[in-house]
């Protein structure tokens, strides 16, 4: 049984970037190679852009629904890069950036939120499950493709997501206990933005802290500035390499906030205040790393200007992408429930073929 | 509450039937996720913290089991807990506790332990919802025995009926057809309660009967509407009760008439409408010119919005089942 | 597995079946509560973890959410699982999982991501179990979109119909009535599948049809049985596929008789004996000359083993059933 | 924020006897008073009695199931001794010892065991609930007790079991987590008796020990050798007492042994080893205390006596009890599904009568 210290988290939240933007000595943690910190932040600037492009749509009425993660951009890109291409990523349905970041087609993302299909991507293609909604029961599914995996002797990763919410639910309970018995090659790492839509996060738990939840599992809890890419990808990093080498599932929990309204269709102002969220934008992600980057000057005009290029261009194509006819067929409605339809749904299929036919359509 | 007529909507009149059930009786406590400051997701539960105070409508972590759970121990020692399903979906993590405890505890104790309690799920679709926000739950409640099982369709039944609930010495399931929260109509708070476990007739007719519920009983009038246009006199059951059933009213009207159809939202298969159906045909055989139809969700999951006018029965939907009553014969 | 016939137990049949299956595809994997060197409670997977190895069939922790959650995964990631819920009663827990995941990975990602996976659940009464050991949760399933719900009557079915599920592209509620799992009969494992979603008219008769499926039919044979004696003859069909239901031969058989009872163990409200009532009513109503019948366990928490008898179907019930089929006018 | 040492269990399970007998000096849990343990060890006597009587019964064939406790009676006894009057006992299945010990009639136990009803005794009158099958459920029925009357502002503890198995359960993880964050005066007291059915502790965790759970939620967990009566007291007097001065839920893991098959159906030969078992007949909770009392001569012959005299009339009743024709009506079937039986019941009622009636019953 391991020695109990070694499970519990570090004193305070690992951080190697003050929000200004000044590097804080770590003595075990380095600071990521800055051409890793480049690529973290143009992900950075582009996640940013599809948050902020993704409400524009929502308010044009031309998405059905968007659960925002404006501030925390350095989570969902330090998921997506911290893993390598043979492993999974588990986002949830706030964590569109971090599919995104993993290299999901933005387009196919919209049809979520255009409310064409359930899930627009192939999980199969990049190794990205559907968003999950029903919390963290997906959790569990990271656990079983991680336990496949781990059966057939692969060396794949799977990064699981939640948020601070989820940790309530069983079902993270039974996959942090699942993953520890199996020595499941998973990296839970939960996105502690400080509300469950209006509930703080005071009334979701009182313990010292998320990733003191490790221990009781037997798995090493660590904790994160979630607004700090640095520190974000160099803990996951480590993390990820830990549970590859076969130590089994690892807790991370970063603190970051959750800026913005639970989704489009929510009101925060019923619950809290502008001035908890105003100290906020003191410690936005993105800042922190240009201000990093530019003290090092390794952010160059160019790069810039190609940053916020292919941010336009993801942009561009998640507008052109919500206003393309992709209305799905009615016949859709049969296709996919079973392998082979049957008699039952083949008989309702007719019903509705009949009905629009006479409808003319 | 204030007496007389007002024009409410379905939510507001859950919200004051809460509000009336929580003065009278300090043993009514509400919680659930999001239900305290922000008052619920669709706002049923809108003010009440502020008013009644937190203790009396708090929000719980996020655990759906957590909630019924900790409802089955308040209720054991004097409490009437009403709790929020924010879903339908999102009860199925309570599943457990539901089947086997809510519906069988005062079996297992000979009476000993009562659980008043209600668990308030916001249920079916016709909102434009993701996945996951628009199950048709109620079959699975239905079949359990040990529950009560209601569902208003309009805001004057859903303020007696959530009264009746919490007042039943029994756990009830009151699943909330979300997409009638918003409609207004006149509640006259003086008119006695409904009485528990009652149909109600709401359309008088001669032809044919529909037998409905929750939240395709707009749906239901307006094909009746429709057909009476085309001259066919349609009747009208809001059975609003689906455990206990109320087999007198129903028979009767259908009996009335000899011909019926049973329009439900869930998808159909070993659902409250195959209840309907077998139970009404067993009854009124002899009385039946034409089988019973259904017009039912298909036996799919519930559509992305961009689809999901198809899953619900419509207006044409249900006149095709009238007229497939083989009428050749009148 | 040797070839040819041999008589074995329903457990010994689902044995084989599942080391045929392992041995014959790599990618099946079986696990759940005790069902590593125990064998698992009903001793199904008896012997397994010793032949085919602790990676191939194993013992999880105690939590059934956490096992059907797994299985998820598994399936996504090219394996086969094949879970076991230890009881009825204790598979709600992973309620969630089958219901919003299970039913509904392969519609949410338009066949992108399909689960082939078995969800074994041991259920029905009859062994005189305690509370939570005896329930018939058949419904919960069949009324599910998306799932594959079979349930076997007998060893050679018991045989097949897992190879099958096991097999199926999809995910499979299997349901394996536990009363029946030591009677032994013959198997020929020459004998070809019987064909995935299909009934079976496992004896002839021209009077009236009984429907039934899992625990009942040995009683619903044992009425035939006893109504020839009386010299009535009476069909018995054997559902066994509930989801796909196969109405051609259920169909079929009502019409050849033009009267029916459905008999099955679990409580008849919003059953799937309401379901087989309805659309046998509804496809066959000018065949029938009496209303269907249904004989069911009564809406009521399962019984303690002094009473279970009285909710079982029994020959007695099922024959009082079968003469209220309106016999005065032949 | 509790320091997150405090909440964190001793180093090593608290004992205050050896298995000898021999009192160990602890510096902060004092021995309990010796008439305390001489009640203790009458309950341990009769717990003993009780475990082997119903044996005797199902070998007999006049129960239908007994979960024994053969060897765990010092947590049944040390449960029901923690609490006072007012206070509530959630029992599991295997807990028919501690019921016994907390005043609950031996003969209305037989209910459940006889096959006769569900449960045979009325929860209110000893507080204690029916016994609870459904794994870790009945641990959150213990908090919302708990909080109904925190709520009323009663001092009331409630007392609440589960094994090892049990805390695998997404439902032991919402029960502990809804306690302590609405300071539920809950203790969760564990039995670590090594399995679950035929699975193994190690099987069911890779926590150091699973009083390391408490720190994730924020309560702190303490761990007790189970076989130890005075230590059990000791360590759930002082967590009661705690949990009633408004500290929140407490949680306790006692490592104890099922010394025998999980129950008569059960063949443990299957799973575990005679030597496995053979140590623990040594670290029996009895001769333990017995051994203490003596030592204090404290055990005299007439105390004996009468102890045993107690244990024999307990098992008397039983037997009686067990013989006794206690079958329940029919009717009793529609009795208590609702208040008022539902329309549908009156007629299926009516309809069982009529079998009956023309049966000749
Ligand atoms: C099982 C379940 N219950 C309830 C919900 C409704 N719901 C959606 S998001 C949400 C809050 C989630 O909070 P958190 O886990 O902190 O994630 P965040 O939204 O902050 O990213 C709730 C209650 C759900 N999706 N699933
Ligand atoms: C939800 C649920 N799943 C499965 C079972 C079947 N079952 C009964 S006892 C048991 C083992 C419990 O082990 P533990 O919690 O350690 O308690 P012990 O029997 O050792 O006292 C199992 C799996 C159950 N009762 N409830
Ligand atoms: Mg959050
Ligand atoms: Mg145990």
């Amino acid at each position: 049984m391991a020695d109990d210290q070694d499970l519990l988290p570090s004193e305070q939240p690992v951080q190697l970037l003050e929000p200004s933007g000044r590097t804080v000595e770590n003595p075990v943690l380095p600071l990521p190679r800055t051409d890793r910190l480049l690529a973290a932040y143009e992900s950075l600037v582009v996640g940013r852009r599809v948050n902020d492009q993704a409400g524009a749509l929502v308010r044009q009425g031309k998405l059905a629904v968007y659960p925002s993660s404006h501030g925390q951009e350095a989570c969902q890109t330090g998921a997506a890069l911290a893993i390598a291409d043979g492993d999974w990523l588990f986002p949830t349905y706030r964590d569109t950036a971090a599919a995104i970041a993993r290299g999901v087609d933005p387009v196919q993302v919209l049809t979520l939120l255009k409310g064409d299909w359930h899930s627009g991507y192939d999980p199969h293609e990049k190794r990205v499950a559907p968003q999950a909604t029903p919390l963290a029961t997906q959790l569990l599914h990271a656990v079983g493709v991680a336990h496949a995996a781990r059966l057939r002797g692969e060396g794949t990763v799977v990064m699981a997501l939640c948020g601070d919410g989820a940790t309530s639910e069983g079902d993270f309970h039974e996959a942090l206990n699942f993953a520890a018995v199996f020595k499941a090659p998973v990296v839970f790492f939960v996105q502690n933005n400080e509300y469950a839509i209006s509930v703080p996060l005071a009334r979701q738990t009182a313990a010292p802290s998320l990733a003191h939840k490790g221990i009781g599992y037997g798995i090493k809890g660590e904790r994160v500035d979630g607004n700090d890419i640095a520190a974000v990808l160099a803990v996951l990093d480590r993390e990820v390499a830990a549970a590859r080498a076969g130590g089994g599932p690892r807790l991370v929990e970063a603190h970051t906030y959750r800026m913005q309204a639970h989704t489009n269709a929510d009101d925060d102002t019923r619950y809290r205040d502008g001035e908890e969220v105003d100290p906020w934008y003191g410690r936005d992600p993105l800042l922190r790393a240009e201000a990093l980057l530019k003290r090092r000057r390794a952010l160059t005009k160019a790069r810039r200007a190609r940053i916020a290029e292919r941010a336009e261009e993801v942009a561009a194509a998640m507008r052109v992408g919500a206003d393309a006819d992709t209305d799905p067929a009615p016949s859709e409605l049969f296709a996919h429930v079973y392998a082979t339809p049957t008699p039952q749904l083949t008989e309702q299929a007719a019903l509705l073929a009949d009905e629009l036919s006479r409808e003319g359509n | 509450m204030a007496e007389g007529s007002t024009k409410i909507s379905m939510a507001q009149a859950l919200n004051r039937a809460l509000r009336d059930a929580m003065t009278e009786d300090p043993t009514v406590y509400a919680f659930g996720e999001d239900v305290g400051p922000l008052g619920g997701v669709f706002r049923i539960t809108d003010g009440i913290t502020a008013d009644f105070g937190e203790d009396r409508c708090f929000d719980t972590p996020l655990a759906e089991s957590g909630i019924v759970g900790m409802a089955v121990g308040m209720a054991m020692n004097g409490m009437r807990p009403v709790v929020e399903m924010q879903f339908d979906a999102f009860a199925y993590p309570a599943f457990e506790q539901v089947i086997s405890h809510v519906a069988k505890t005062r079996n297992r104790t000979r009476g000993k332990v009562t659980l008043p309690m209600v668990i308030r799920v916001p249920y079916a679709g016709g909102i434009g919802g993701v996945e996951h926000h628009c199950d048709s739950s109620e079959a699975y409640y239905a079949h359990t025995p040990g529950l009560t099982v209601l569902t208003p369709s309009n805001p004057a039944d859903a303020y007696w009926m959530l009264r009746e609930a919490i007042a039943l010495p029994d756990p009830v399931v009151f699943m909330e057809p979300k997409k009638l929260y918003w409609g207004k109509d006149e509640v006259d708070l003086d008119t006695p309660a409904p009485g528990l476990g009652t149909a109600s007739v709401i359309r008088e007719g001669t032809d044919a009967t529909l037998i409905t519920y929750g939240p395709s009983v707009p749906t239901a009038l307006e094909a009746a509407e429709a057909a009476a246009q085309e001259g066919r006199s349609l009747q009208v059951v809001d059975a609003r009760s689906l455990v206990p059933f109320d087999d007198a009213t129903v028979c009767e009207a259908v009996r009335s008439t000899g011909r019926a159809v049973v329009v439900a939202e869930a998808s159909g298969f070993a659902s409250v409408a195959s209840e309907i159906t077998a139970r009404v045909t067993e009854r009124c055989f002899h009385s039946l010119a034409a089988p019973v139809r259904r017009v039912t969700g298909f036996d799919i999951p519930y559509p992305p919005p961009k689809l999901e006018r198809h899953q619900l029965p419509g207006v044409d939907r249900i006149l095709d089942a009238v007229d497939d009553l083989q009428w050749e014969d009148q």
